[in-house]
């Protein structure tokens, strides 16, 4: 059945090849009823299994190939670089739930300088600037973005446990 | 005659395309050109030019010495050609397939033109997507909680402490040794917990290796940066 | 129906930002009888009307969007790149019938100075140099690139009419 919204959304994923948010959509689509069309329009392309799936991810959505032909394609479109070291994780960390949070700041709590790990950080793209803190100096603050969300496979911030939470599950375990 | 010869050099790619415009004009068979009309009517038309830019007022310029020096030498009886290189009709045939070849990239340049056009609807990606190297998706969220929270809980700890200098390292190590002996197992992080300063947890580490050297305990790790296991030796 | 080759040949094709010759799919899938298998996954795909168009063009496959989406997406994915002048487009046509061909040989033909458009094409990455000549002063050669296909839609350059038949078409006429 045809269906301009439809291809429009299919292609737009396309191009972009990162994920659209909700807000991007608004642009281009009728906004009423929006996302509940939207996801009928996910569960029908990928019935079609076409070794490209659409997911939701980081508060949008986003085109990527499915997991079943990972093995086969890794070799000629694998990604180069490296996984995370545990000063970078431990960094995001921090910045994930302290920010907007200044360089200092994260020294603070690591005990280490941390500029060459922010840099590594930034570079990836899963921080960023967002301004800077009204004190003396005023210091750079930095955020994760929604390429942060999208590496951990996160659908928001809010996903990640409360310290309470944390520590019931610490229990239970 | 004279608007169509009211041209810029603007609207020419050069000298050429100003003869083609010309050809087309009169209405002349590319493949049959009269030199001397199309002379004439370059020089007029280089003439009626108000500003030209110097370089290429320079190519129009030898065009039309080149077109008027061939038109002269076709008037001339043939005789008197043999001293000179030149021969008019060889010349003409020359400048013939110059124009039309030319003509043909002219015309194939409309072609792309169009074919630009049309393939501009086509969107496309241009940056290719890398598919991440250890899984397809993510690396797990939850690798980051416990990296946070035992980061704060130990900054609150040590904001309380002051470190006194006069502690002994060989006591702390034996009170280590004994915190760990007195229970099967324990995780570093609780270790680190209970630790009041860095000097602590630097003993705590010593006891440990001492320990293990002792085969008094063991300590396992199921995986890099996952939480370390003290346990009794069986 | 469950065709794993297809869903490869789908999956690396959205990936992939320029269009994938056979040469890279041979790497890939069984090479017997494989440019008709995959004529039949792309009349399968592009008969969905996904937006999302398989082209064969730059000897070689490419995912596009349809034409039919260019309006409502061009201003947020299209590239605002100008189109060529006529003295480009001319020169562009003289280097895709001479290849391998001088600045020299070019400027003979055209009747003027070639060398800023030149520049401007190899910035475009429609040409490129490909070697110098084997004569005094041993001249940079220049030829068209797979972009050059890619950016005109063209299969390859025998897609461009020959001289002789643009010959005929003149005299007839």
């Amino acid at each position: 059945m045809y269906n301009k919204e439809k291809q429009l959304f299919f292609a737009a994923l396309f191009l972009s090849g990162k994920p659209l948010d909700l807000r991007f959509l608004r642009k281009i689509f009728e906004p009423i009823n929006m996302e509940n069309r939207i996801d009928e329009y996910i569960d029908e392309f990928n019935a079609l299994n076409l070794g490209i799936k659409i997911r939701k991810v980081a508060e949008g959505y986003q085109m990527v190939t499915d997991t079943s032909v990972f093995d086969e394609l890794s070799d000629f479109f694998g990604e180069k670089t490296e996984n995370l070291s545990k000063a970078a994780l431990e960094t995001i960390a921090i910045i994930a739930y302290r920010q907007p949070v200044t360089k200092i700041e994260v020294e603070e709590i690591r005990g280490v300088n941390s500029s060459g790990i922010i840099r590594q950080l930034l570079d990836k793209n899963l921080i960023r600037v967002m301004g800077r803190k009204n004190v003396v100096g005023r210091p750079l603050l930095y955020c994760t973005t929604k390429y942060f969300l999208e590496y951990f496979n996160l659908k928001s911030l809010s996903e990640l446990p409360t310290f309470r939470e944390w520590q019931e599950l610490k229990q239970d375990n | 005659m004279n608007d169509l010869l009211d041209v810029k050099t603007a609207n020419f790619e050069g000298p050429l395309d100003l003869l083609i415009h010309l050809i087309y004009k009169n209405e002349m068979n590319i493949y049959d050109i009269s030199i001397s009309t199309i002379a004439d009517q370059f020089v007029d038309t280089l003439r009626k030019m108000e500003s030209l830019d110097i370089e290429i007022a320079a190519e129009f310029i030898n065009m039309a010495s080149y077109l008027t020096y061939l038109k002269s030498k076709m008037l001339l009886p043939k005789t008197s050609t043999f001293e000179e290189d030149m021969d008019p009709e060889e010349e003409k045939f020359l400048f013939t397939q110059r124009i039309i070849e030319y003509s043909f990239y002219k015309d194939v340049a409309l072609t792309l033109k169009e074919k630009e056009f049309f393939s501009s609807r086509y969107l496309s990606r241009k940056d290719t997507l890398y598919l991440p190297k250890e899984n397809l998706f993510s690396e797990d969220p939850m690798k980051l909680v416990p990296l946070f929270f035992d980061l704060i809980n130990k900054k609150k700890e040590n904001n309380v402490v002051i470190e006194h200098d006069n502690v002994d390292i060989e006591d702390l190590i034996c009170q280590m040794k004994d915190f760990l002996l007195k229970r099967d197992s324990t995780f570093w992080s609780e270790i680190v917990n209970v630790c009041n300063s860095r000097k602590e947890i630097v003993s705590a580490l010593f006891a440990i290796l001492e320990l293990v050297r002792l085969k008094t305990i063991t300590a396992v790790q199921n995986e890099n940066f996952g939480e370390i296991l003290v346990k009794k030796y069986v």
